[in-house]
């Protein structure tokens, strides 16, 4: 979920701690949260960025859109909304079923459910939701439909979806906003307007939406999961200033918070009032290389780079030790080997030499690294990377970009060594979409924009994406992992968690493994 | 703006008789800073980036006379390199700003016609541009940092000394002593350069004591915003914004900076208020 | 005064189409692409290709600008690109808060400010005149998000009176949530209004008039409110006016302290995100406000005070 | 009784590092009905002295006096309320510049209204009728339309004009003219004099001319107080210090007016020579000695104090008769 965002100013996400997958991490466990959950009571969610737009097949704003969608609706499936597995489980669609060939998908409606205005949800609404997001001019992110053929109504309470060609991915990319259900009739006779009042199947229902600044929600009384939400009313109050959300968080004027940023964290560990949260999801620092650039070419040097970069000191000072050193090229994902099967690089300056020497390039070259103006985060990080580099021979001028021009070079190739998003993670829990991404060498793609042309890889990643078999793919997926990683096209530099904070009476407060809430087990202690 | 010539040129006369209290703070407040930010690499007790996570958040002692910050970095020492590059830059673009725009403006003035007429209406319409978004479209430019700012800055800057140069100049023009130049066959060159433009500079450097903490606080304020400076580099916005996070529990981070940089706003508007004898020129910021 | 008010509309209609070319110049020299921006790392080139196409982004520059100025003539705007809203809309919604915040710091810098400049003025060069002129200009020293930050800590924060944060709900809920910033915005003024207004009031004062009035035997206070501040007050508002491009700076600073969503949040996303139509209406329209404020103070300075309006002669 | 008694008047200006004073024991008086004149050249001090009457200092002089009595009562005993009704009732005052001693923003109707209305009494209708008929009698054509002008559309005389009814407004038992014609053209002068002269035998009233100007004061006074660098240096009744002046200063001033019938024009004053005293430079003894033909050592050391030579007539210069220096005439004092 969320992409990169751009948000204003100095506000920055990196999130942290190195938490395996179970949930555990910062779900409140306080005294207070241990008695039998409370119905009722208002919250009030300081969030760094808002939505500029309800259409969740049309996001413009990233996470700030996509945070206030994952509360109005939900899709046929849901990514685990407590975040404890990388798995899709049951939203609309109570059950459903998978054609041995990977073709056919037949979903069951769960009985009984109803949009947040009370009327049913129907077969029709599902199949015109599908297709909505089967269509590039209405869905922004129609790309992810890859494979979608059609959809049909085979009764009131079944639709059946079939694909050209087995592309299991697609029920990841169906968990999240793109695939959202929505009611047919409305939107067909509302037309835009249907946006600025919607329904969904979520727990909430949209209350008030002062643009830009709060957007606040009330309990959706028919809602399917029995006896909740648990709250009555949620606000989110956006403020793209760290600090502001933090004073709120500190002043009870909000008491959850996202986007904790890294410097704030022993602030944060230190107010007995506060519970750091952090989340598990597929969020990464990803440096990229462009091939274009022939030292760069040269996989002696790209293995010496991975070496010469020391993860584990960069984790203890910029990330505060939350992060996770990573064993892939890409951010942490499902179908993922452990360390024991693909090792990470570990620091090993010697080894890095000794690969330059080997190089085409044994006295070094002088390259420039574009970072991300605006986020202390990075500036510290860049400054260890360019006295890392400096060891191997590897001169690196720092030029700082905002966000918008960055990404302008980067689609343009005109860069070395950049970070193309300040803020980047998966959409889904599956390699599927990165993995695509990046070896798509054809079409205006260069591969994730990194020129890197692997003819070898990318035939194996579009083996996985078109095998249907379950246990195939958890096979395949570690081989791909461990031929990205030897190749080393890109370098991840850190997985890093999310970081929320939340007040200690605040229990229950889930995210799921895409980093997202719907809050609707959040409740608040007395 | 033609009463500013009024403003000014009498208090001027009266200043170099008279003295004031105000100019003699002023210029005492912003010799100190001055001369500690040219000496910081001599009396700053550590180097402005040294890292010292152990002793990070320490309030002002005798160690850290403004304590430190969540790096454990003295802020003192970062004020005191900080105010040097912010001294630096305020002064190169307020006054490379004043020459560009009191040149175009006497030039403007004097040769009149088109030439004049195009320097009015372009001055007219940076003036009306607003400044924090000609800025921000450099910075865009440019690229985060001082440079980008700088450029911006200086941009916007020129207008106002040509308006208030040309002004000043057509005024100028009719005055005896110019035309009586002109009598005696001087070039226009040598007119304008050596006989009024002299007169004219006074102005703007008067303003100028204006335009210089204003520039300050835009510095100050890109900074902050996470467009001036960049980290680690220490500017006094770039502190003040590093401590933001840390307000309640560590207030000198921010706070002291600040008083620094308002140090310096007062001592360099103290000067200015010395010569206009607290008159405001019109227009000002 | 018909003939001065048609050349000074005239002179403004130039500044405004200058204003208008420099800044769709601007946003389109800045480097970046607001459809690439708004996808993320979704964008393939062909994606933002087809989208930059059916927002007319494709077409040459000067077409591009062509149609800008229509749209800014037709006064709908067009559309923005990021938040996918009429551009009428989006600045319907952001531009109250902005304008409370300006007009509510103005009135904070007037109350505070015009007393003060009177004290200053008639009690000039005394102890009481150096404190407020010192007590002013460390007000004008100050950055304005710097006091925005500590005013936030004292009243917010420590003494829990005004929210930190925000924009409240209510015409009290706006006033409280205004409070902080609007002081802060009031005090970067303060210096402004006091020694222009203070300058003014002495340099009226010492008008013959002002002795010619009383001689008369006028009241102390008939004189000043009647004559002397009527005389005084009109530069301040010409200062003010000229000094609404410094307020919208200031304001788009503290909208990001307090996290106010107007204008100048709008206008920071907007450049942030390449929203070109966007950036260049909000330009020209905060433009326009400087433009236009300066033409209304010339035009009403013309009807107060007579000896402004060309073809006044004396005999 | 005199209307007006002055005695013991001193002015002094205060200022970083002191003060000036500026008039220095100055005497005079004005009987019901006269007009007197008081000539001197600019910073004789004789603007401030007669703005000793109504005590309208400029900020930072600040005024003492033995005596100010004006028609039997105390101008310096008066507290601010009888000080305004001794200004709006009691005495009118007209000033040199026509040109800015008006609201520039107010109209000039509006302007004869506001004193009407603040201290007569009048309302509305009744104010704006007399504000009429105030111009009219100061010979104002088509009062109507000037009514509505504003003050830079009329010209210098007849602002002057206006002046006039605005101080006339109240009919005060003195009018205050300092100056009046300094700033107008020739002819005007002459009308503007004539106009006050008028106004005077109509009313009664009793005019201190303030000019340095002699023609003037000799065409337009009764009596004459010639002051030179905060002193009174001669007075007495116009034909007389005319016809025999006793001080050196006195004599320069008149042998620099060709004829009286040339009055009113400006005239350099080629018959003195050297420039005007700084206040601040003079210290003791004859503020004159400095310019004076006849100086002679004991006028550095001289208390200036006045000496009657007849008929009203006195002199500040013990050295001099009639163009004669004389030994040891009042030395002694």
């Amino acid at each position: 979920m969320a992409l990169a965002t751009v948000v204003a100013s100095c506000s920055l996400v990196l999130g942290v701690v190195p938490i395996s997958a179970s949930a555990a991490g910062g779900i409140n466990t306080s005294a207070a949260c241990k008695g039998t959950p409370v119905k009722g009571g208002s919250l009030t969610y300081a969030r760094q960025t808002g939505p500029v737009t309800l259409n969740n097949f049309y996001p413009t704003n990233g996470n700030g859109d996509i945070f206030a969608d994952t509360l109005l609706y939900q899709g046929l499936v849901q990514p685990d909304p407590k975040g404890t597995t990388q798995n899709v489980v049951p939203a609309v669609a109570k059950s459903w079923t998978v054609s041995p060939d990977g073709l056919t998908y037949t979903f069951n409606l769960r009985p009984g459910i109803k949009f947040s205005n009370g009327t049913p949800v129907t077969a029709a609404d599902v199949v015109f939701s599908l297709n909505y997001f089967a269509n590039p001019k209405l869905d922004e992110t129609a790309v992810l439909a890859g494979g979608f053929k059609s959809a049909s109504v085979v009764n009131a309470s079944t639709v059946k979806m079939t694909l050209s060609a087995p592309t299991p991915g697609i029920l990841y990319n169906m968990s999240i906003f793109d695939a959202f259900i929505v009611p047919k009739a409305l939107v067909t006779k509302q037309g835009k307007a249907f946006w600025n009042n919607p329904v969904g199947t979520g727990p909430f229902k949209l209350s008030k939406w002062v643009r830009g600044s709060y957007i606040t929600f009330v309990r959706n009384p028919y809602y399917w999961e029995p006896g909740l939400p648990y709250l009555d009313k949620v606000t989110y109050q956006y403020a793209s200033n760290d600090n502001t959300r933090l004073l709120d968080l500190e002043n009870n004027q909000a008491q959850i918070a996202d986007g904790i940023p890294f410097t704030s964290v022993q602030n944060v560990k230190s107010n007995s009032n506060l519970t750091l949260q952090p989340a598990k999801v597929p969020y990464w620092v990803g440096l990229w290389m462009n091939f274009q650039r022939k030292p760069f070419q040269d996989l002696n040097v790209r293995k010496a780079m991975q070496y010469a970069i020391d993860k584990a000191t960069i984790n203890k000072t910029v990330f505060q030790g939350l992060g996770t050193i990573p064993n892939s090229v890409l951010p942490q994902l499902k179908y993922d080997a452990p360390n024991s099967v693909v090792k990470p690089y570990t620091f090993d300056l010697a080894m890095a030499k000794s690969l330059m020497a080997k190089s085409a390039y044994p006295k070094g070259f002088t390259v420039t690294l574009q970072y991300p103006s605006g986020y202390s985060e990075y500036t510290n990080l860049v400054l260890i990377l360019q006295a890392e580099l400096a060891a191997i021979g590897i001169t690196v001028k720092l030029v700082s970009m905002d966000q918008a021009t960055m990404t302008a070079q980067y689609m343009k190739g005109k860069y070395d060594l950049t970070f193309p998003y300040a803020e980047f993670t998966s959409d889904v829990t599956v390699p599927d979409e990165y993995a695509t991404f990046v070896t798509t060498y054809a079409g205006g793609g260069y591969s994730f924009f990194s020129w890197w042309n692997n003819p070898t890889i990318a035939k194996m990643v579009t083996t996985f994406t078109h095998t249907a078999s379950e246990s195939s793919r958890a096979v395949q997926w570690p081989k791909i992992q461990a031929a990205m990683m030897a190749q080393t096209p890109f370098i991840n530099i850190m997985d890093l968690p999310f970081l929320n904070a939340h007040r200690n009476n605040v229990c229950g407060t889930y995210l799921n493994p895409l980093g997202a809430d719907s809050l609707q087990y959040t409740w608040i202690a007395k | 703006m033609s009463d500013l010539a009024h403003l000014v040129t009498v208090p001027w006369r009266r200043l170099r008789a008279l003295g004031s209290w105000e100019i003699t703070t002023g210029i005492v407040v912003v010799a100190v800073l001055m001369i500690a930010s040219l000496l910081a690499p001599l009396i700053a007790p550590y180097p402005p980036n040294q890292i010292d996570v152990l002793h990070s958040l320490q309030p002002p002692s005798w160690h850290h006379w403004m304590g430190t910050d969540f790096v454990g970095r003295d802020v003192w020492s970062r004020v005191l390199y900080g105010l040097r590059i912010d001294m630096l830059v305020v002064a190169v673009i307020t006054y490379l700003g004043l020459a560009i725009g009191v040149i175009v403006g006497t030039v403007a003035g004097y040769v009149g016609g088109w030439f004049d007429a195009i320097v009015g209406r372009v001055a007219d319409t940076v003036i009306a541009f607003p400044f924090i978004v000609l800025v921000l479209a450099v910075i865009a430019i440019v690229g985060p940092g001082l440079k980008g700012v700088a450029i911006g800055i200086i941009i916007a800057g020129w207008a106002l000394y040509a308006r208030l140069a040309r002004s000043e100049m057509l005024a100028m023009r009719e005055q005896p002593f110019l035309m009586s130049t002109k009598a005696l066959g001087y070039s226009h060159v040598r007119a304008i350069f050596r006989h009024a433009l002299p007169n004219l500079v006074r102005t703007s450097l008067v303003y100028s004591t204006v335009d210089v903490v204003v520039n300050m606080l835009v510095l100050a304020g890109m900074s902050y915003l996470g467009l001036g400076q960049q980290a680690p580099g220490a500017d006094l916005g770039s502190i003040i914004a590093s401590g933001q996070g840390y307000l309640l529990s560590a207030w000198w981070i921010t706070t002291i900076p600040g008083a620094v940089l308002v140090l310096f706003g007062l001592g360099v508007s103290l000067i200015g208020d010395g010569i206009t004898r607290g008159d405001l020129p019109q227009g000002a910021l | 005064m018909l003939a001065y008010t048609a050349r000074r509309v005239g002179v403004s209609l130039v500044q405004l189409l200058g204003l208008s070319f420099l800044s769709f110049m601007l946003i389109h020299f800045v480097p970046g692409n607001p459809i690439a921006t708004m996808l993320g790392p979704r964008a393939t080139v062909q994606e933002v290709a087809r989208i930059s196409a059916s927002l007319g982004l494709n077409k040459p520059l000067p077409e591009q600008y062509w149609l800008f100025l229509g749209h800014l003539l037709s006064g709908h705007f067009g559309q923005s690109i990021t938040f996918s809203q009429s551009i009428s809309s989006l600045i319907g919604q952001r531009l109250v808060p902005s304008l409370a915040l300006i007009g509510y710091g103005t009135l904070v810098a007037l109350v505070i400010g015009v007393p003060l400049a009177i004290v200053s003025a008639l009690r000039a060069d005394t102890s009481v005149d150096h404190g407020i002129r010192i007590f002013t200009t460390v007000s004008f020293a100050m950055p304005i998000f710097w006091s925005g930050l500590i005013l936030g800590i004292v009243f917010g924060l420590k003494l829990g009176w005004l929210p930190v944060s925000g924009y409240g709900t209510g015409f009290w809920g706006i006033v409280r949530s205004l409070t902080l910033p609007a002081v802060a915005l009031g005090l970067s003024l303060l210096a402004v209004i006091v020694r222009t207004l203070r300058s003014s009031i002495r340099h009226v004062m010492a008008l013959e008039f002002v002795e010619a009035v009383r001689a008369r035997g006028f009241t102390t206070s008939r004189v000043f409110v009647s004559h002397v501040f009527k005389n005084a007050i009109m530069p301040t508002v010409t200062v003010l006016a000229v000094n609404v491009g410094f307020l919208i700076g200031g304001t788009v600073v503290l909208e990001q302290v307090f996290q106010i969503p107007g204008l100048g949040t709008l206008l920071f996303q907007a450049v942030e995100q390449r929203d070109y139509p966007l950036v260049e209406t909000l330009t020209v329209l905060a433009g326009s406000v400087v433009v236009l404020l300066n033409l209304s103070t010339d035009i009403l300075q013309a009807v107060v005070d007579p000896r402004v309006r060309p073809g006044a002669h004396s005999v | 009784m005199a209307l007006l008694t002055v005695a013991g008047l001193r002015i002094a200006f205060s200022h970083r590092g002191g003060s000036t004073e500026v008039v220095r024991g100055v005497e005079f008086a004005v009987e019901p009905g006269e007009t007197v004149g008081l000539v001197g050249e600019s910073g004789s001090g004789k603007s401030l002295a007669c703005r000793s009457i109504i005590r309208l200092m400029p900020a930072h002089a600040t005024m003492t006096a033995s005596k100010v009595e004006f028609d039997g009562r105390d101008v310096l005993a008066m507290s601010a309320k009888e000080l305004r009704d001794h200004r709006a009732h009691s005495v009118g005052m007209i000033f040199q510049d026509p040109y800015s001693c008006f609201d520039p923003t107010m109209r000039i109707g509006e302007q004869v209204a506001e004193t009407l209305r603040v201290n007569a009494g009048l309302e509305g209708d009744a104010a704006k009728a007399r504000a009429l008929e105030l111009l009219e009698s100061v010979d104002i054509a088509s009062p109507e339309q000037r009514f509505r002008a504003y003050p830079h559309e009329l010209s210098g005389g007849m602002r002057q004009r206006v002046m006039i009814a605005i101080a006339i407004s109240a009919s005060p038992k003195l009018l205050i003219a300092d100056e009046p014609t300094t700033a107008l053209d020739v002819t005007t002068q002459a009308q503007i004099l004539g106009l006050i002269e008028q106004r005077r035998r109509e009313s009664g009233m009793a005019v201190l001319l303030v000019s340095h100007d002699f023609g003037v004061i000799a065409q337009a006074c009764d009596r004459v107080v010639v002051m030179y660098g905060g002193y009174v240096v001669e007075a007495g009744p116009v034909a007389e210090v005319c016809a025999r002046p006793q001080h050196p200063y006195t004599r320069g001033l008149l042998s620099s007016i060709p004829s009286l019938e040339s009055a009113g024009r400006r005239v350099r004053r080629a018959g003195i020579p050297g420039q005007p005293p700084n206040p601040a430079d003079l210290v003791a003894g004859c503020p004159f000695a400095d310019r004076c033909a006849q100086v002679r050592p004991a006028c550095r050391e001289l208390h200036v104090a006045l000496e009657g030579v007849g008929d009203g007539h006195v002199t500040a210069c013990p050295y001099v008769r009639d163009g004669v220096p004389v030994t040891n005439a009042g030395g002694s004092r």
